[in-house]
């Protein structure tokens, strides 16, 4: 494939990133290969996206929560990847967690302006407060939505069974 | 410099364009093919592949229920019906979304695809096919064939794209 | 023969009725409308692939499907929305279809044949014409709708587009033919042996581009720009008031052809003026079919073009048709001093 | 990037949550924004001509569009959350329908982070047939993003034509898998038919007659001069905005950025195919056109290479297929057509996560599946290539005329259902 460049891969990333975010990072680790999660307190996370960004990876492709609700917390995170030559086969994960009940995060969309409709997503989906957020409006769901914010494992979906008998209803 | 530029930048290349634009119209306005298939006079023959409305050989099921199971749309449900012992698969044509997981899971392949798809029903409750007889074994045909529509084959063409020539 | 009738058939044959409201007028206008937009949506389908509409007659190619919509139209409820002017709501497309119709009193239909014999038809017609924007405007006005009121201003937008090259190319071929009477022009081309568009091709290809500015033709359908403003001024209209209106857009257009073939080609010729005065009719026919087939030309551009957007077809009016309808001005005056 | 002047104007033109027009409501076009200025409010959709299933909200300063805020939403159907009460296998048919039209190439990823977690890898031959059916359904996809945007500025003849041809697409589509759009072909482990029988001459031909047509598809509606009028210099995208707002897809190849998921992620038969992938310059409406269709022709280029190569073997995953019973075995063996074993309801994969991308038509698909070592995920997160593209909605029409507006639309192939998932 001439045309295309090669689609060499940045070796190292690991250490990259235990360099540049291992002073505020709580654990960095390397998932699967090319996917890597980079764990950070709240407060950190602006100054961790930002040097993030300063590495290439300049745009998020989803911000999302995950509902842990055994142990009460939920997991915000941020995916970012990058058009760099070298960096575009990666996936960094950026992400926190913080208590269920009340979620806060700040907004990363100063850094990542890419993140702005799924972070509007996940504040509708999921509850999650991102702070400094400029336009928390529905987006998804109707505007007058009110209720446990639909992906919280609380809200829950009856799920039909595959068997019916018909014995008993005489129906047909 | 691109066409596009060109197009813009000089007027007499636009002309050009232009030209070329409604010769390309009057072409096809004196061309031959059309693409479209005159349903319900002509029905296009689907062919054995095809994943169409589904078919139950009670005869051969053996009521393992993996059908409804792995049933997507909760389409398929396993039916007690009254005087019968075992129960079979029904389906209800309001939610089925002709996935097919249903024909793949069979084990004794007693699900299978019809290449029918052109079945209406009065009511809501004719939607749903229970494991009687006469409906959820019966054998599908397209409502337009039996009212004497023609029977099409498609075929790939180098010119016309697909032709469909009857049967 | 019918004795108590013949008065009757007299008083039809006579320019100043039939002129208006047989031929060219409304009756032969009507007919028109109906076959040419079954045969703009045939055309369209053919480019396209298509069959167009078929399964109303299916024997002659769906041509009755018309007849079917303009049933449609009058059995329709027309809705009146709450927010509309109703007086203004409900005169304009009576008021359009008028205006449209007013010029045929002053189009020839044949040699000698027209409704009111003036000797300043041009200007007359083209003047009659550049009302109905006033009237489009109105209804826009007066439907009170977002849609209605953007349409309307880009039809007064598109109106100063298109208008001043329509006249002025207009008034170069006038200028050669150094009459303002649409007869006489006929007459001017027969003696001189050749079509108007041989003597002054810009102005003919000026006057044909600005007259699918003026009937909303593609590429130039910005005011009813479906795409973002839904029908523009006519977006309130159902039934047979929407049935008035856009039936209106293309009687304008079959008047300009009119206008168009006989400035431009040569009108009823070439029948011979002995002959066309013995049998007028002859005459008619031949202008008819003329207009007829640039018509088709006209509505088969649906099947080639986009739409421009507003402020492009304005350029193209002001930037480009009007200092060429000036060029054909000047030709004209050129071809009049070098005597040709 | 994103003016916050304009965004804070949203609450006071009255439209928000809340504010209801009473009947009798005397109609006022004209809203102020927070400077005060009088601005015209239109909203095109969610029923209008050309709105598709969204709205968007646009406010006009004369003919120039000052802000349009996408207003999404329309046709969401909870996938996410659906797919938490479903076995991993059954929301494969699921996810399809975000986009019905690319249903191929929206799944794969998926079935690729469950195969992933499972630690499967489908066999060679049906990498193969999954990039045989991904590379139709993203020349079925882009032309019927073609035709929307002939139809938004009302070329009808593009429509027609790139929805007629795109039924050639779907025929072969459909003889393949055995339905028109919604496939369901790639399943974990691998695909769920062989190829049949005559299919290389027949995609063979389809591939000269659309050679032949997009020939034709340039002359009338490309570089037909209103086209380019049109589209030229609309809607411009910098090369670095597209980085930063993480464009996807054609989009953001007309930016001038040289990135294919395809590349990126080497799946299926791509390391081993020789493509280009196009990319322009000019990052305007008809640079995102010239790079779809430039697509088509190499998406073409991939379909013979496939069909060239295609190896020999098993079309589904060894360990699967020994679960089934040797009778059906034989019966797969025969017709070429996969049986499902049972245990397939219920894939188990161990806990932990696993993320996917993969390049459709409209750009790319990220896919994040959470498992706790349940049948069920716990939660996957779907971001559409559409959702992605939102944004420029605003980004690119701001300070264009009112009658670019579908031009835009039309030139980065929004899809409404795949946005609102």
């Amino acid at each position: 494939m001439p045309q295309n460049p090669p689609g060499a891969v940045r070796m190292g990333l690991l250490e990259d990133l235990k360099e540049k975010l291992g002073d505020i990072a709580a654990e960095i680790r390397e998932e699967k290969p090319n996917y890597y999660s980079v764990r950070v307190e709240a407060s950190s996370l602006v100054e961790a996206a930002r040097r993030l960004v300063e590495m290439g990876f300049d745009h998020v492709a989803s911000v999302e929560g995950v509902d842990w609700i055994k142990e009460k917390e939920m997991e915000v995170s941020w995916h970012a990847e990058s058009y760099e030559p070298d960096l575009k086969s990666i996936i960094i994960k950026l992400y926190t967690r913080v208590p269920r009940d009340d979620p806060r995060v700040p907004t990363l969309i100063d850094v990542w302006p890419s993140a702005e409709f799924p972070e509007r997503e996940t504040w509708e989906m999921l509850g999650v407060v991102f702070e400094g957020h400029p336009d928390l409006r529905h987006l998804l769901l109707p505007s007058d939505y009110e209720g446990i914010p639909p992906l919280r494992k609380d809200y829950r979906i009856k799920v039909e069974g595959f068997i019916v008998d018909l014995t008993r209803q005489q129906k047909q | 410099m691109s066409i596009a530029d060109r197009i813009r930048r000089n007027p007499l290349y636009s002309l050009k364009m232009h030209a070329a634009a409604i010769a390309t119209g009057l072409r096809y306005l004196f061309a031959k093919p059309r693409m479209t298939v005159r349903y319900p006079e002509y029905v296009i023959d689907l062919g054995r592949n095809y994943r169409g409305m589904i078919r139950l050989h009670k005869d051969k099921c053996i009521s393992c229920s993996l059908c409804a199971q792995v049933c997507p749309a909760s389409a398929m449900k396993m039916y007690k019906l009254p005087g019968e012992k075992k129960m079979y698969p029904g389906i209800n044509y309001q939610r089925c979304i002709f996935c097919g997981f249903c024909v793949d899971i069979c084990p004794v392949n007693a699900l299978e695809h019809t290449p029918v798809h052109d079945i209406a029903e009065e009511d809501m409750e004719g939607m749903i096919y229970l494991p009687l007889p006469g409906r959820f074994d019966r054998e599908w045909k397209s409502p337009a064939e039996e009212e004497g529509g023609r029977k099409v084959k498609v075929e790939f063409d180098e010119e016309e794209g697909l032709k469909h020539e009857p049967e | 023969m019918l004795g108590p009738l013949d008065p009757l058939i007299n008083f039809i044959l006579e320019p100043y009725f039939f002129s208006p409201f047989i031929y060219p007028g409304l009756t032969i206008g009507l007919v028109v409308l109906l076959t040419l937009i079954w045969a703009e949506r045939k055309m369209a389908a053919k480019v396209q692939l298509r069959y167009g509409p078929l399964y109303v007659s299916k024997q002659i190619g769906g041509a009755l499907q018309m007849i079917a919509d303009a049933l449609r139209f009058f059995f329709q409820e027309p809705i009146i929305p709450r927010q509309v002017d109703k007086i203004v709501f409900l005169a304009t497309p009576a008021l359009a279809l008028t205006v449209t119709v007013l010029p045929f009193i002053f189009i020839p239909a044949a040699p000698s044949y027209v409704g009111v014999a003036v000797s300043y038809s041009l200007p007359l017609v083209l003047a009659l014409g550049a009302l109905i924007p006033v009237v489009i405007i109105l209804m826009a006005w007066g439907a009170n709708n977002k849609f209605t009121l953007v349409g309307g201003i880009r039809e007064a937008f598109m109106t100063v587009g298109y208008e001043v090259a329509l006249f002025i190319s207009a008034f170069a071929a006038a200028l050669y033919y150094k009459t303002l009477d649409l007869s006489v022009m006929v007459e001017k081309q027969a003696s001189l042996g050749l079509p108007g568009i041989i003597i002054n091709p810009i102005a003919g290809f000026v006057f044909f581009v600005a007259m699918l500015m003026a009937s909303s033709k593609l590429p130039f359908d910005i005011v009813e720009g479906e795409q973002e403003i839904v029908a523009g001024p006519f977006t309130e209209y159902s039934g047979i008031l929407y049935g008035l209106v856009m039936g209106a857009s293309y009687l304008y257009l079959y008047v300009l052809m009119l206008v168009f073939v006989e400035m431009f080609l040569s009108g009823w010729l070439p029948v011979i003026h002995g002959l066309g005065s013995i049998y007028p009719a002859l005459g008619g026919v031949m202008l008819f079919v003329k207009t007829y087939i640039l018509l088709l030309f006209a509505v088969f551009l649906r099947g080639v073009y986009g739409r421009y957007r507003l402020d492009q077809a304005l350029s193209l009016g002001w930037r480009r048709l009007v200092p060429l309808s000036l060029i054909a001005a000047l030709w004209s005056f050129g071809l009049l001093i070098a005597g040709v | 990037m994103t003016s916050q002047g304009s965004r804070s104007s949203e609450t006071d033109m009255g439209y928000g949550p809340g504010t209801i027009k009473e009947p009798g409501f005397r109609y006022r076009p004209m809203g102020r924004d927070a400077e005060g200025m009088e601005l015209y409010e239109i909203f095109i959709g969610p029923q209008h001509p050309a709105s598709g299933h969204m709205r968007i909200v646009v406010r006009l300063d004369g003919d120039i569009i000052v802000n349009a805020d996408p207003d999404i939403g329309y046709v969401h159907r909870t996938m996410e959350k659906l797919s938490e009460t479903r076995e991993y296998l059954k929301s494969i048919p699921l996810f399809e329908r975000a986009t019905i039209i690319d249903s191929a190439n929206i799944t794969w990823p998926y079935v690729r982070a469950v195969e992933q977690m499972l630690g499967v890898e489908a066999p060679l031959r049906a990498k193969y047939l999954r990039t045989l059916l991904a590379e139709i359904n993203r020349i079925s996809s882009h032309l019927y993003g073609f035709g929307l945007t002939g139809i938004f500025i009302n070329h009808s003849t593009m429509y027609m034509w790139s929805f007629g041809d795109r039924e050639i697409w779907v025929q072969l589509a459909e003889e393949l898998t055995g339905a028109r759009l919604t496939h369901t072909y790639i399943i974990p482990g691998g695909v769920r038919r062989d190829l049949p029988q005559g299919f290389k001459e027949k995609a063979l031909k389809a591939i000269r007659y659309m050679e032949r047509r997009l020939e034709d598809y340039m002359k009338i509606f490309v570089y037909n001069p209103v086209t380019v009028a049109r589209f030229r210099e609309v809607g411009v995208l910098t090369k670095n905005d597209a980085s930063r707002l993480g464009i996807v897809g054609p989009n953001l190849r007309a930016s001038g950025v040289h990135y294919d998921a395809r590349i990126a992620e080497k799946y299926g038969a791509y390391p081993e195919l020789d493509f280009e992938i196009p990319v322009m310059e000019e990052g305007d409406s008809l640079a995102r056109l010239l790079v779809r269709i430039e697509e088509i022709k190499q998406s073409m280029r991939i379909i013979k290479q496939v069909l060239d190569k295609m190896p020999q073997g098993p079309f589904f995953a060894d360990k699967y297929m020994r679960l089934i019973p040797p009778a059906l075995r034989k019966h797969v063996a025969e017709t070429g057509r996969i049986k499902l074993p049972g245990a397939f309801i219920r894939l188990k994969p161990p806990a932990g996560e696993a993320v996917a991308r993969g390049e459709m038509g409209h750009g790319e698909v990220f896919y994040h599946i959470v498992s706790t070592g349940d049948t069920k995920p716990y939660r996957v997160r779907i971001i559409t290539p559409a959702f992605r593209n939102v944004v420029l909605f605003r980004h690119l029409t701001r300070g264009a005329r009112f009658m670019d507006l579908p031009v835009i639309y039309g030139s980065i192939d929004y899809f409404p259902p795949e946005g609102d998932r």
